[in-house]
C-alpha cells in the first residue's frame, strides 16, 4: 500500500524552554497513514485539548513535530526540496474552523480564490481562472454571481465556510485536512457542507482528514475513526465497529455522553455525578486512568500500546492485552492485520 | 409571556428580533427554546430579565411572573427580581465570571445586594453548601475563575444562579463550547438542582439532542417568530411545522449512516424577511398561501401549537 | 454631495478638526513667506522690544528680530524636524516591529527588550546627553537626527503589537498555504490592514518629535542661530520676557505651538477612529 | 510563581541601571574626542578666574580616565563610580560634589513630580470612570472636551500661560523659584506654606494636562469593560449599579491603566524637567539646565544616571504592585 500522507510516531511538545517548566505534550507518538490507492475519509475525534488542532498543523507542515516524521509520498517534510514543498502545498489543502478569521477584511472574498489560482498558475488566462472559480463555487452549492465581488462581512458564516471548501477544491488536491470545518456553522448548513465533503471524496477521489469534537458527524461521513485523548490514540478502526461496539472506556464514555435526538429518555441518568477528579497530569501510565471506571494497576505503570482486537480496529487499553499488539510503527486503519 | 416584541435599531432601520412571542410556563416545568442563530431565542430570554441593551428595545407585550407583569416594574423592583425570582445561567463560551474576584465573593455579592445580611462564618457556610450542591469542592471558593476548567466555571455560575432559590432559571446555551462529557455532567447538575428547588427551567439552545433529553416541552423559533410549541415526545414523532422536521432531520444520528440532510437556502436576514411565512422560500411543502399570508400560532391539538397553514 | 460630505464630517469630526487646524497653519506659513521678508528674523534687523504695531504686527524681541518673520521662518523649521524625525522613527520602528513580530525567535526578544527598556528611560535626558556631546553648531537636520534616534521606540512597540495580533489571524495562515512567501504576506496581507494604525502612529511620532525638539531647544541645546519655535522660547526664558512684561514675545510661539499640537492630536484621534471603528462610540 | 516574576523584574531593573551608566559613558565619547577632557583643559587654560581645584581635577581625571588607559578599563572604573553614585566634583561649582547637589534637588522634584503624577492619575482615572458610567451626572459630559484639548498641550507651555495670567497679571502666586528669596529653609509653618504657594503653579500646569490624558484612557477602558460578559452576568445577578461600577468595571479597567502609568513615567519626567526650568523651580530640572549652560559634564551625567535609575525603581515598584491587582499575573508568562 503506497501511503500519501503519513505521520510516523509524531510527537509535539509546547513550552519546556529554559524558564517554562510546564511543558505540554500536545501530540504523543501519533501514527496515521492516508492510503494513496483507496481515497477514504478519516475522522479524528477528540475533546478540546486532545491535540486535534496540533495534529492538523503538524500534518499541514505549519508546525514541525518535536520527534517523529511527517511523510508525503514517503518523503519527510523536514528534508523535502523546494520543489517537493510546492507539490505538497498544492496537493494537501486545508479547511479551517473559523469562517470569520480566515478572510482578510481588506479584500473582497474573491481574494481567497484568486490567490491560489495565481500562485499555483492554475489558469492560463483570466477568463479560464474565472471559469475555474465559478465551477468550484457551484460544486459547493453557491451561485458565483451572488458570492463574488462581496466583502467578507456581507456574507453569512455558512457562505464563507463554503467558499473555504471551494478554495480547497480549486487546487484539485489529493488530501484535504478539515479542522472542525462545521463547528461554527448552523445545524441546517452543517449537513450540506459535510455532504459536499463526502461527494468530493467519492467523485474526485480526494482523501479527507475530518477533525472534529462531534462524534456523530464523524460517524456519518468517515470510513475510519481515530479517537484521540490528550495527544495519543485511544482507539482507531472502522467506523461501524468503533461506534457500534466501542472497546476503549473513553470511547464508551464519549458515546454515552452524546444526547440523542430521540423521544426515549436514556441520557439523564439519576446517578450521582462522577466526582470530577482534578485532571492530574500524571506522566506515567495511561492518560485516561484518572477518569477510567475500569482502571487497574498496570494502567498506572506504563501507557498501553495499541492492541489489534479486530481485523479492522485497534485499542490502546490493557483490557485487551491478550490481543496481538498492532504493528506499532505503521498502523493502517481498515486493513486486515498481518 | 404575551406578544413580546423586541426591536433593534440598526443603521439600515429597525429590525424585529422577536415578533409577538407568546407562551406559558408552569411551576417546575422544563421548557426548551430551539432555533438557529438569528432566530431570536436569546433575545427573548434576555427580554424576560429586561436586559435588552440599547440599540435594542422591548416594544410591547407582557411577561407575567406569578401574576406580576415584569415589564411594568420600576428599575429597582426589576433589579430585585433578578436572581431572587428569575436567575440566568450564562453561555458556556462566555467568560461570565469576574476575572479578578474570588468565586466566594462572586456568590456573596449576589446575596448582599439582595439585602441578605449574614456574618462572615454564615456566608462561608452558605457558599460551601452551594458549591457542594453543584458538585464543586469547598476549596473552589477561594479560587479565581482562571484557575477553574470550563465545566467548573459553568457549575460555579449555576451555584450563583440558585443562591437565592429562584422560581425560574433561564439557561442561555449553558453548555455551548463545553465538551460533550463535561456537558453531560453540567446538565445532570442542573437537573438535580432544579428538582431540589422545584424551580422551572427555560433552556435556550440549538442542539435538538439536548432538548430531547432534558426538557418537557420544546418551542421552535425561526426568524424571530415562534413557529411551534409541543411536548418533546410529539416534536420528534409528529411535529406540527416543516422547519422543525427539517431541523431534526439535519441532526447526524449514531444509528444509521447517511440519514441526515441539510436545509436548502440561507437563513433569512431579519431586516428583509420574505412576505407571508418567513420559512416559505426554504419549505418543500410551501403552497401559494404561504407566500402571501403569515400563519398565526394556534393550538392545533391539545397543548400542541403550530404556525403553519398546512396543519 | 454636500449632505454626504456633512455626514462624513460628522462621523469623523476629530479628523476634520485636525486637518483644518494644520491647514490654517500651512496657510499662515505659506502666505507669510510671500508677504513677509523672512530674513528679518535675524537679530538686529528691527528696533528691539517693540510691542505689536503696524509695521511689526507680532512686535520685536530684545535682539531686534521681527517676531512675525521669526514665526514665519521658524515654524516650517520646527515642523521639518518633527516630520524628518517622525518619518525616520516610524520607518525604522515599523520595520523592526514587523520583523520582530513576524519572524519571532531571538530577534523578537532582543528588539522587545530594547524597546521595553528604552520606553521606560526618559527620552529627553538621553537626547540631552547626545546633544551635549555633539556640542559644535547643530543644524536643524542634525537636530532631527538626534530626535529620530529615539523616535523609533514607540512605533516599534505599537507596530509589533498590531502585527502580533494580526499574525494569529486565519488569513495569514491561508495566505501561506496559498503559496505566498513571508515578505509577500507582510506587504499584501498585513500592510493594508496596518495602514490606518501606521498613519496614527506617524502623526503621534511627529508630535512627540516636535515636543522633544522644542524641549531640547528650550534647554539651549538647539541650533542656536536658527529662528525655530523652540529657540524663540529659549530666548524668552533667557531674557526673562515674562517678568519684564514683554507678553507679545512668547504669545506668538505658544499660539503656533498650540495649533500644531492640537492639530496633530485631533488628527491622531481621527485616524485611531478609522483604525478601529469601535473607538468611535467612545468620543 | 510570584518570585520568578519578581526576579525577572529586578533583572530588568539592573539592566536599566547598567544601560544608564553605559549611555553616560559612551555617548559623550561618540564624537571621537572626550568632551569632558577638552572641557577641563579649556577651563584650566582660561586662567582668567583661576581656581586651584581645576588643576587637581584634571590630574585626578587623567589618573582615572587617562588616554593611556584602555577604553574598557576606563569604562570599568566609570561603572564602579556610577554604582557608588560618586560622580566626581561639579566642574562649574567646584568644590561641591555632584551627588551633593543632586541630593539637594531630588526632594523638590519628587515633591512636585510625585504629588502631581499621583493627583492627576487618581483624578483622571476617577473622572474617566465616571464619564463612562451611565449613572454619572449630565454636566460631566461638558467637562470632557476642555480636559481633552488641554491634554494635547505640553506641560511647560501651559506653565508659561499660567505664570502670565496668575502670577504676572493677577499676582495671585509667586512667579518664580521654589521659595521666597529671604525665607530661611526649615520645617516652620511659614516656610512650608511659602513652598506650597510657589509649587501651586508648576503643579497646576502638570495636573491640568495629565488629568485629561488619564481620563480619556480610563473612559475608553471603561466602555470596553462594560461590554464584557461578566458585566452582563453581574446585571443578571441583580447587583446594584454601584457594585457593578466599582467591583466589576472599575476594578478591571484599572489594570491597563496601571500599566500605562508605568510606561508614561518617562514622558512625565521629561515634561517636568521643562516645567522646572520655566518656573526656575529648584528641582533636578533647573540644576540640569544650569549644568548644560555651564557645560558641567559631571553634573549632567550624574543627574541623568540618577533620574534613569530612579525611574527604573519606580517602574519596578509598579511591576511589583501589579500582581496584587491582577491575580492572573502569577500564572501568565509576562
Amino acid at each position: 500500500m503506497t501511503t500519501l500522507l503519513e505521520a510516523r510516531h509524531a510527537t509535539r511538545i509546547f513550552g519546556g524552554g529554559l524558564f517554562d517548566r510546564t511543558a505540554t505534550l500536545a501530540l504523543d507518538d501519533f501514527s496515521l497513514a492516508i492510503d494513496a490507492d483507496r481515497p477514504a475519509i478519516t475522522g479524528v475525534v477528540g475533546e478540546s485539548g486532545s491535540g486535534k488542532t496540533t495534529l492538523a498543523r503538524v500534518l499541514l507542515g505549519l508546525t514541525a513535530p518535536t520527534t517523529g516524521q511527517i511523510l508525503y509520498q514517503s518523503q519527510d517534510l523536514q528534508t523535502m526540496s523546494r520543489q517537493g514543498w510546492r507539490r505538497f502545498r498544492r496537493d494537501v489543502q486545508v479547511i479551517f474552523q473559523d469562517p470569520y478569521g480566515v478572510y482578510n477584511p481588506f479584500y473582497r472574498v474573491d481574494h481567497m480564490l484568486t490567490t491560489p489560482v495565481a500562485k499555483f498558475g492554475l489558469a492560463t488566462s483570466r477568463a479560464k481562472a474565472r471559469e475555474l472559480i465559478d465551477d468550484v463555487l457551484r460544486a459547493v452549492g453557491l451561485r458565483p454571481e451572488e458570492t463574488l465581488g462581496r466583502f467578507p462581512h456581507q456574507l453569512s458564516g455558512g457562505q464563507r465556510q463554503r467558499i473555504m471548501v471551494a478554495r480547497a477544491l480549486l487546487l484539485s488536491p489529493r488530501v484535504i485536512l478539515a479542522d472542525e470545518p462545521v463547528s461554527m456553522v448552523d445545524a441546517s448548513l452543517r449537513a450540506t457542507i459535510l455532504a459536499s465533503l463526502s461527494t468530493m471524496n467519492r467523485d474526485r477521489g480526494i482523501s479527507i482528514v475530518y477533525i472534529t469534537h462531534d462524534l456523530a458527524t464523524a460517524y456519518q461521513i468517515s470510513d475510519t475513526i481515530v479517537v484521540l485523548y490528550r495527544g495519543s490514540v485511544a482507539e482507531i478502526g472502522d467506523v461501524e465497529l468503533v461506534v457500534k461496539q466501542p472497546r476503549h472506556p473513553y470511547t464508551q464514555l464519549l458515546l454515552s455522553s452524546i444526547p440523542l435526538a430521540s423521544p426515549e429518555r436514556t441520557w439523564l441518568t439519576a446517578k450521582e455525578p462522577v466526582p470530577v477528579a482534578a485532571a492530574d497530569r500524571s506522566d506515567t501510565g495511561c492518560k485516561f486512568a484518572a477518569r477510567c471506571p475500569s482502571v487497574a494497576p498496570p494502567c498506572r505503570e506504563a501507557a498501553p500500546p495499541l492492541f489489534q482486537t479486530d481485523p479492522a480496529r485497534a485499542v490502546a487499553c490493557y483490557l485487551y492485552r491478550d490481543a496481538p499488539s498492532a504493528s506499532g510503527d505503521h498502523s493502517e486503519p481498515g486493513r486486515s492485520s498481518r | 409571556m404575551r406578544d413580546l416584541t423586541v426591536h433593534y435599531d440598526t443603521p439600515l432601520g429597525a429590525v424585529r428580533a422577536a415578533d409577538r412571542i407568546s407562551f406559558s410556563l408552569c411551576a417546575g416545568e422544563r421548557l426548551g427554546f430551539a432555533g438557529e442563530s438569528g432566530s431570536g431565542k436569546s433575545t427573548m430570554a434576555l427580554a424576560i430579565l429586561r436586559m435588552i441593551q440599547p440599540p435594542g428595545r422591548i416594544d410591547g407585550g407582557q411577561v407575567r411572573l406569578d401574576g406580576v407583569d415584569l415589564l411594568s416594574l420600576g428599575d429597582e423592583e426589576m433589579r430585585r427580581v433578578r436572581l431572587a425570582r428569575i436567575a440566568l445561567i450564562p453561555q458556556g463560551s462566555m467568560n461570565a465570571l469576574n476575572p479578578v474576584m474570588r468565586i466566594r465573593d462572586q456568590i456573596m455579592d449576589g446575596l448582599t445586594d439582595h439585602g441578605v445580611r449574614m456574618s462572615r462564618r454564615e456566608g462561608d457556610e452558605r457558599v460551601r453548601e452551594l458549591l457542594e450542591s453543584v458538585g464543586l469542592g469547598r476549596d473552589v471558593a477561594e479560587r479565581f475563575p482562571h484557575e477553574l476548567s470550563g465545566g467548573m466555571k459553568q457549575r460555579a455560575c449555576i451555584a450563583i444562579a440558585i443562591s437565592l432559590r429562584p422560581r425560574v432559571i433561564i439557561a442561555d446555551e449553558p453548555t455551548s463550547a463545553l465538551d460533550v462529557v463535561v456537558q453531560k455532567q453540567v446538565m445532570e447538575t442542573l437537573a438535580r438542582v432544579q428538582k431540589e428547588l422545584d424551580a422551572s427551567v427555560i433552556l435556550v439552545g440549538h442542539d435538538m439532542g439536548l432538548m430531547a433529553q432534558f426538557v418537557d416541552r420544546v418551542g421552535v423559533m425561526y426568524a424571530g417568530k415562534l413557529v411551534e410549541v409541543s411536548p418533546v415526545r410529539e416534536i420528534f414523532t409528529r411535529s406540527l411545522h416543516p422547519y422543525t422536521r427539517m431541523l431534526i432531520a439535519s441532526l447526524p444520528s449514531l444509528e444509521k449512516k447517511g440519514t441526515f440532510s441539510g436545509i436548502p437556502g440561507l437563513i433569512p436576514l431579519l431586516r428583509d424577511l420574505p412576505p407571508g411565512c418567513a420559512f416559505h422560500p426554504r419549505c418543500p411543502e410551501a403552497v401559494a398561501r404561504c407566500r402571501t399570508e403569515e400563519p398565526a400560532l394556534r393550538e392545533v391539538r391539545p397543548d400542541g401549537w403550530g404556525a403553519c397553514h398546512l396543519v | 454631495m454636500a449632505h454626504a460630505a456633512w455626514r462624513y464630517v460628522r462621523r469623523n469630526l476629530s479628523l476634520v478638526v485636525g486637518i483644518v487646524l494644520l491647514g490654517l497653519l500651512a496657510l499662515f506659513v505659506g502666505i507669510g513667506h510671500l508677504v513677509v521678508d523672512t530674513n528679518k528674523s535675524r537679530p538686529l534687523s528691527a528696533p528691539a522690544i517693540r510691542p505689536p504695531s503696524a509695521d511689526h504686527p507680532f512686535g520685536t524681541d530684545r535682539q531686534g528680530r521681527d517676531l512675525l518673520a521669526t514665526m514665519v521662518a521658524g515654524t516650517p523649521l520646527t515642523l521639518r524636524i518633527g516630520f524628518i524625525a517622525g518619518f525616520l522613527g516610524v520607518g525604522i520602528g515599523s520595520i523592526l516591529g514587523f520583523v520582530s513580530a513576524y519572524y519571532r525567535g531571538a530577534v523578537d526578544s532582543i528588539i522587545r527588550g530594547i524597546v521595553d527598556i528604552g520606553l521606560t528611560v526618559p527620552g529627553l535626558l538621553v537626547l540631552i546627553i547626545i546633544a551635549v556631546s555633539l556640542r559644535k553648531g547643530l543644524t536643524v537636520d542634525q537636530m532631527a537626527l538626534i530626535v529620530a534616534s529615539l523616535a523609533w521606540l514607540n512605533p516599534a512597540r505599537t507596530v509589533r503589537a498590531q502585527v502580533l495580533s494580526m499574525r494569529e489571524r486565519g488569513y495569514v495562515e491561508v495566505a501561506r498555504l496559498s503559496g505566498m512567501s513571508g515578505p509577500e504576506i507582510i506587504v499584501k496581507e498585513l500592510m493594508p490592514n496596518l495602514l490606518p494604525y501606521l498613519a496614527a502612529t506617524l502623526v503621534n511620532a511627529v508630535s512627540a518629535a516636535i515636543l522633544a525638539s522644542i524641549g531640547l531647544e528650550v534647554l539651549g541645546l538647539g541650533p542656536i542661530d536658527s529662528p525655530t519655535l523652540g529657540m524663540t522660547l529659549y530666548w524668552v526664558n533667557f531674557n526673562a520676557a515674562l517678568i519684564n512684561g514683554w507678553w507679545w514675545w512668547w504669545t506668538a510661539p505658544i499660539a503656533i505651538i498650540l495649533v500644531v499640537f492640537l492639530g496633530l492630536f485631533f488628527l491622531t484621534v481621527g485616524l485611531d477612529e478609522i483604525a478601529n471603528p469601535r473607538l468611535r462610540r467612545v468620543i | 510563581m510570584r518570585l520568578d516574576y519578581l526576579a525577572r523584574r529586578c533583572g530588568v531593573f539592573v539592566l536599566i541601571v547598567w544601560i544608564a551608566a553605559t549611555l553616560n559613558f559612551f555617548l559623550p565619547r561618540l564624537s571621537g574626542q572626550d568632551p569632558v577632557r577638552t572641557k577641563l583643559l579649556q577651563q584650566a587654560q582660561l586662567g582668567g578666574y583661576v581656581h586651584a581645584g581645576i588643576d587637581a581635577m584634571v590630574k585626578d581625571y587623567d589618573r582615572r580616565f587617562g588616554l593611556d588607559r584602555p577604553l574598557w578599563e576606563q569604562y570599568l572604573s566609570y561603572l564602579r563610580d556610577a554604582v557608588r553614585l560618586d560622580f566626581n566634583y561639579s566642574i562649574a561649582n567646584y568644590p561641591r560634589k555632584v551627588n551633593e547637589m543632586i541630593a539637594e534637588a531630588v526632594p523638590w522634584t519628587i515633591g512636585l513630580l510625585g504629588s502631581t503624577t499621583l493627583l492627576s492619575f487618581a483624578l483622571g482615572t476617577f473622572l474617566g470612570a465616571l464619564l463612562a458610567w451611565p449613572g454619572a451626572p449630565r454636566w460631566m459630559r461638558y467637562l470632557m472636551p476642555p480636559l481633552w484639548a488641554l491634554h494635547a498641550i505640553p506641560f511647560f507651555l501651559l506653565g508659561l500661560v499660567l505664570i502670565y495670567l496668575l502670577a504676572f497679571e493677577i499676582q495671585l502666586f509667586p512667579m518664580f523659584g521654589g521659595y521666597s528669596g529671604g525665607a530661611f529653609p526649615g520645617f516652620t509653618v511659614t516656610f512650608v506654606w511659602d513652598v506650597i504657594r510657589h509649587a501651586i503653579l508648576p503643579a497646576m500646569s502638570i495636573v491640568l494636562v495629565a488629568t485629561g490624558g488619564w481620563a480619556l484612557a480610563m473612559r475608553g477602558m471603561m466602555v470596553t469593560t462594560q461590554g464584557e460578559d461578566y458585566v452582563t452576568f453581574a446585571e443578571a445577578k441583580g447587583l446594584r449599579s454601584l457594585t457593578i461600577f466599582t467591583r466589576y468595571c472599575l476594578r478591571n479597567a484599572i489594570l491597563p491603566q496601571t500599566t500605562a502609568l508605568a510606561l508614561a513615567l518617562g514622558n512625565i519626567l521629561s515634561g517636568a524637567v521643562l516645567v522646572e526650568v520655566i518656573f526656575g523651580y529648584p528641582g533636578i530640572g533647573t540644576v540640569l539646565f544650569h549644568a548644560i549652560r555651564e557645560n558641567d559634564h559631571f553634573l549632567i551625567q550624574g543627574i541623568v544616571f540618577t533620574v534613569i535609575v530612579a525611574l527604573g525603581l519606580a517602574t519596578l515598584i509598579l511591576d511589583a504592585i501589579y500582581p496584587l491587582l491582577d491575580p492572573r499575573i502569577n500564572y501568565r508568562r509576562t
